[in-house]
């Protein structure tokens, strides 16, 4: 029971994941790509990790997995900051739907 | 302990580089060298009679690393330290700081620990320490270093190493140890189809470290770049290239009858005619001297791919003279050069009235190179050339040859009028420097006079040279030395050729891709 | 699986070798290395894997450093003139011979590459053996530290040359540095906050796998990088470059003396299996803990000290 | 749960191709991190298939140092590109 | 011959290729250690089998080592990680220093400044 309800959740995030990787081939500007990607992957990650926490009951490898799912939450979302950041600072602009420059 | 011999240079360097200053640094090398020197010969006695043989750790079999010394590797260790000691002795009065007796040190350890190792990644690691080292060193002179030549040496050394360890991957998958000797029993019983790209491999790397054809342009890069220091080229020149010759005949003995001793025998001389050509077309002394390197390693790999016993114990034997007299040239010329302040052939006369001792020294160390009666060389050359057939004996006579007409060339700086000043602080310094190089000169003249007992304390085989030999050597000796000196007139006029010659270098490009396709030229062979 | 793997490694070094910029070569080898990480764990050697994807980690740091000037299309297009300077060679001598060579060497290796089983003699030997020879339960770290502490002596040594190097073959003497250049990113206060929490796990995570090492995979190698990584962490939040380097530099060599000693003590000079029968596990079992926890903070010091060479000096 | 595995390689596959046409270097960067964590998350499923707790070692070293090879990256590629064009 | 040794050798000489047709030093060092990886994912495909296990002791589930993987290759590449990472980090300071005196990235050109003086 415990294997069909984890393998349930992992599938879902499985399904996070593949729309990260979709959004990053839908949308045609950087800023909206990061947008999409990070956020979903993380998500995706951490339902991904919740059900092997789940698989695995209250264990040591449930700790574990629990400290990177800690990780996770802390550097993905960093990582995508300081990317946007930094892009933004050194002058990368943003662009419209239709592939026009802004301002 | 064979691992004491290794380790405790290591750890004495350290030692001192933490806890002492430059002055004392100094003494505690040349004690440690003296040191080293006893107990290697002490090592040497006992390898003589039978090969001492230890397991790091004492594990089962072969789990663990395997230290062997026999004799080969003894006398090697024992050269080692010798010429260790000698530049320990000429390097006295300079000031050299203590990361310099660091590094030589560490190298003189890794070197020791190359030619005792019985074990295949031991030694992939040790070259790597000994490959690293040479490059700081011979780039040790901040202000005058060259640092393309540097790269050059590390990079063409490290991507070749990878063919060395891809070699050892597939023989570790054929025979199931890193043991050399294991392997040795074991790689008969192998089908030869399967040991083809194992050899191949692996002798495309021992090929680069012996300088053989194509893979000859890293030697002057290594030997005569800008700023190294004269010591540093003695030992590069002689431990550090023996090394690789060491390697390759360890590894020859590994295949066993599988081993293809005629590729390495062509190869090896035209490497030494080459070598010749391109020496003649020098300037610079260093690259002269690094291009009569070739030359001679060059004959040695020819020795010892032909003929029999004879000509294997001549060639060790000549191993020895050949790194004695190289030393002894890279340090006299180091004098000279610090004496007149350039590399130039033509800047250079009157070294003989200017610093007569050097200048004997370089003469026979000259002499015994190109095998003159009764010096060392010519009793190794003799031995080789014992049992060859008609066209191994004109070949070697015509390196002979090629060798005295180098000297021909080289000999211009010792005649002529000197135009430098002598300086008083200086010569405390050049006397101790000379007197260092003296014994290298005795021990050439002493190997030849005491050559059939040398032979018999080295190999614990006598053989001596009978008189016909020596007077039909000594004919044709005097025949081509009048034929080089008449040869060296004729090349004095500037050649395009030899300007070409004098010019040529391949790039990083073509000496990587001269290691593919030896590795390639020796698959074809051994393969079909 | 390995097979899908092994073609996405072959796919990232094709793009290693045909890309254009210093910058996406790097991020290619990046990713290159971290994908072999993958293959190898599936080799089934996690011990390697860690070592490769912690070194690639640092390889891409130095990259950064060091060529941090050929970003930029300015410098590229000065390189072009320079190529202009030295005669051309037609395209047929410089990029067609070599293919022809290259696939030429390649199909004579893959001829003469028979497969063939693997020779179980060495593996089966160690693996029945180790933990009654040295103890633990990790067969690498018994090999590593124990079957052949001797290579590991002169790796070690390795490291110690090399930081000898860099600092030879620079050509700055300082070893001091106040006030280096400073990053131009301006951190976020949110960025410096989260690194914050960071550099803590790093380095209670490099103690973890010292300690762990002869239980489990890791070792001295990969904590002690994971314990520099705690100092590339605080390059990040503090920006200054105040670190003693030279009496680091002196710690790191008189580590390497103890290592040196303390491996020719026990295993060179056969004192570990002098050791009676009782205490036998109990004196491998420090020793392998010992000899992992000396590994990991030399390795951690000589990585502290080639990160501010190359960052703190070498930029200027 | 080897059906995971295989879906997470595809994926990794799909964005490689971003790695290969992301028209800036910011895109390369994205799609590098994107790739480092389902790395991550590959192991961990297969840790989980293995039963073996030493794997999420190298699930943790995964996010350290991608993090930091990555961050060292986009840190010194700021003062490098300038006026949104790459390199 | 397993897919992971194949790929490896092609690997190899493509990193051969590379290095034989740039010019770039930058580049001559980053083929080198893209050819050291390829050394070492060699060695470790040497005992290939699929699912093999990590030689540690409470993973390994048989008693004749089949199914587990060779620790000794493992330790070797472990050695050859660290001899790789020490070499890279001296190659790139030899190259910022090359830089700094010849202001080129060429091999060539490095070549004609230093012989020009």
């Amino acid at each position: 029971m415990i294997e069909i309800i984890s393998n349930v959740i992992i599938s879902i995030g499985i399904f996070f994941l593949i729309i990260g990787v979709f959004g990053i081939y839908k949308f045609k500007d950087f800023y909206r790509r990061l947008l999409v990607s990070s956020k979903v992957d993380t998500v995706g990650a951490i339902t991904i990790l919740i059900g092997v926490i789940i698989r695995h009951g209250f264990s040591f490898f449930s700790a574990k997995t629990l400290l990177i799912l800690a990780l996770i939450l802390i550097l993905n979302p960093l990582t995508a900051h300081i990317l946007l950041r930094t892009a933004y600072v050194s002058g990368h602009l943003l662009e419209n739907e239709d592939n026009k420059k802004g301002d | 302990m064979l691992t004491l011999y290794v380790v405790s240079p290591i750890l004495l360097a350290v030692f001192m580089y933490l806890f002492t200053n430059d002055k004392a640094a100094k003494i505690i090398a040349i004690l440690a060298q003296l040191a080293l020197i006893i107990a290697s010969f002490n090592l040497f006695l006992q390898a003589r009679t039978y090969t001492v043989s230890e397991t790091v750790g004492n594990y089962y079999s072969v789990t663990g690393i395997r230290l062997n010394v026999d004799g080969l590797s003894s006398i090697l260790i024992l050269l080692t330290t010798l010429i260790f000691l000698t530049i320990t002795i000429y390097n006295f009065a300079e000031k050299k700081s203590k990361l310099f007796w660091l590094l030589m040190f560490i190298w003189e350890g890794s070197l020791i620990g190359i030619f005792m190792t019985g074990d295949f990644f031991n030694r992939f690691v040790l070259m790597e320490v000994s490959t690293i080292i040479s490059t700081i060193l011979i780039m040790y002179n901040r202000k005058h270093r060259s640092l393309y030549d540097g790269l050059y040496y590390l990079i063409i050394n490290v991507i070749s190493v990878q063919f060395y360890l891809l070699g050892v991957g597939y023989l570790y998958r054929l025979t199931g140890t890193l043991d050399i000797y294991e392997a040795t029993y074991r790689i008969p019983h192998i089908d030869p189809s399967l040991l083809v790209l194992p050899y191949a491999l692996i002798m495309t790397f021992a090929a680069l470290k012996c300088a053989l054809i194509p893979m000859t342009t890293w030697v002057p890069k290594a030997l005569a770049t800008a700023g190294a220091p004269p010591t540093v080229l003695a030992v590069m020149s002689t431990v550090q290239m023996t090394s690789g010759i060491y390697l390759f005949i360890r590894m020859h003995y590994v295949f066993g009858d599988f081993a293809n001793n005629a590729i390495f025998a062509f190869v090896g001389a035209s490497t030494s005619i080459v070598g010749i050509f391109m020496a003649i077309s020098q300037k610079n002394i260093r690259h002269m001297l690094s291009y009569l390197a070739v030359v001679q390693f060059g004959l040695i790999i020819f020795g010892l791919n032909t003929g029999d016993e004879y000509s294997r114990i001549g060639t060790t034997y000549h191993m020895i003279n050949n790194a004695i007299a190289m030393a002894a040239l890279f340090l006299g010329t180091g004098i000279i050069i610090e004496k007149y302040q350039t590399k130039d052939l033509d800047k250079i006369q009157g070294v003989l009235k200017s610093a007569p001792i050097t200048s004997y020294v370089l003469i026979f160390a000259f002499l015994s190179i190109f095998a003159t009666p009764f010096l060392n060389g010519s009793v190794s050359k003799q031995l080789i050339i014992r049992d060859m057939d008609i066209l191994g004996t004109i070949i070697m006579y015509i390196i002979s040859l090629g060798s005295m007409v180098i000297f021909f060339k080289f000999s211009s700086i010792f005649f002529g009028k000197s135009k430098i000043e002598e300086s008083e602080s200086e010569t405390l310094k050049m006397e101790i420097q000379e007197f260092s190089i003296i014994p290298l000169g005795l021990l050439c003249i002493l190997g030849g006079i005491f050559s059939r007992e040398a032979i018999g304390i080295f190999f614990n085989a006598y053989k001596s040279i009978n008189i016909a030999e020596n007077i039909q050597h000594g004919v044709i000796f005097v025949i081509s030395i009048v034929i080089a000196f008449f040869i060296n007139k004729l090349i004095k006029k500037d050649t395009p050729i030899l300007k070409k010659l004098q010019t040529y270098d391949m790039g990083i490009r073509g000496i990587i891709l001269s290691v593919g396709l030896f590795f390639a030229f020796i698959l074809l062979i051994v393969g079909f | 699986m390995t097979t899908l793997i092994v073609i996405l490694w072959l796919v990232c070094s094709v793009f290693v070798i045909f890309e254009k910029k210093i910058v996406r070569m790097i991020l290619w080898l990046f990713l290159s290395s971290i994908i072999a990480s993958i293959i190898y764990l599936l080799l089934g050697s996690p011990d390697l894997a860690m070592a490769e994807a912690t070194a690639s980690a640092f390889v891409t740091i130095i990259f950064v450093i060091g060529f941090e000037k050929f970003f930029n299309l300015r410098d590229m297009k000065k390189y072009l003139k320079d190529e202009k300077e030295i005669e051309k060679e037609n395209k047929f001598k410089r990029y067609i011979l070599p293919a022809i060579i290259s696939i030429g060497i390649l199909v004579l290796f893959i001829n003469f590459a028979i497969p063939v089983e693997q020779n179980d003699y060495l593996k089966n030997l160690i693996l029945d053996r180790f933990t009654i020879d040295i103890g633990g339960e990790n067969a690498v770290t018994a090999i590593y530290l124990g079957y052949r502490v001797y290579d590991t002596i002169f790796e070690a040594l390795l490291l110690v040359i090399a930081v000898v190097a860099v600092v030879h073959m620079s050509n700055f003497d300082i070893t001091k540095v106040n006030d280096g250049k400073h990053s131009e990113l301006e951190t976020s206060g949110m960025a410096l906050f989260l690194v914050r929490i960071v550099a803590p796990i790093t380095i209670i995570f490099g103690v973890y796998l010292i300690a762990n090492g002869f239980l489990s995979a890791g070792g001295g190698f990969q904590g002690g990088l994971a314990i520099a990584c705690f100092f590339v962490c605080r390059f990040f939040i503090y920006d200054i470059y105040d670190l003693p380097i030279k009496k680091i530099n002196r710690l790191e060599d008189f580590i390497f003396i103890i290592i040196v000693a303390m491996a020719a003590l026990t295993i060179f000079a056969g004192l570990i299996q002098q050791v009676p029968y009782r205490f036998m596990t109990l004196a491998q079992e420090i020793y392998l803990f010992v000899m992992n926890a000396l590994i990991g903070i030399k390795v951690a010091l000589g990585f502290i000290i080639l990160f501010y060479r190359y960052v703190a000096i070498e930029r200027n | 749960m080897n059906y995971f595995l295989w879906i997470l390689v595809v994926l990794i596959l799909l964005v490689i191709f971003r790695v290969i046409k992301g028209p800036t270097i910011w895109d390369r960067v994205l799609a590098f991190n994107l790739i480092s964590h389902k790395f991550i998350i590959f192991i961990v499923i297969f840790a989980s298939i293995e039963s073996t707790t030493f794997l999420l070692d190298l699930a943790i070293i995964y996010a350290l140092f991608g993090f930091l090879g990555e961050i060292f990256l986009i840190m010194f590629l700021a003062d490098r590109v300038r006026g949104g064009k790459e390199e | 011959m397993s897919n992971v040794e194949l790929v490896s050798i092609i690997v190899f000489f493509l990193a051969f290729y590379a290095l034989v047709t740039n010019r770039n030093i930058i580049r001559t060092i980053i083929f080198s250690s893209l050819m050291e990886v390829s050394v070492i994912t060699f060695w470790l495909s040497i005992g290939f089998r699929e699912r093999l296990n990590p030689p540690i002791l409470y993973t390994m589930a048989d008693y004749e080592h089949i199914y587990t993987a060779d620790p000794v290759t493992q330790a070797l590449m472990l050695t050859a990680v660290v001899i790789g990472i020490a070499v890279t980090a001296i190659k790139t300071i030899m190259f910022i220093t090359l830089y700094r005196k010849y202001k080129t990235t060429d091999w060539d050109l490095a070549r004609i400044r230093k012989t020009e003086g």
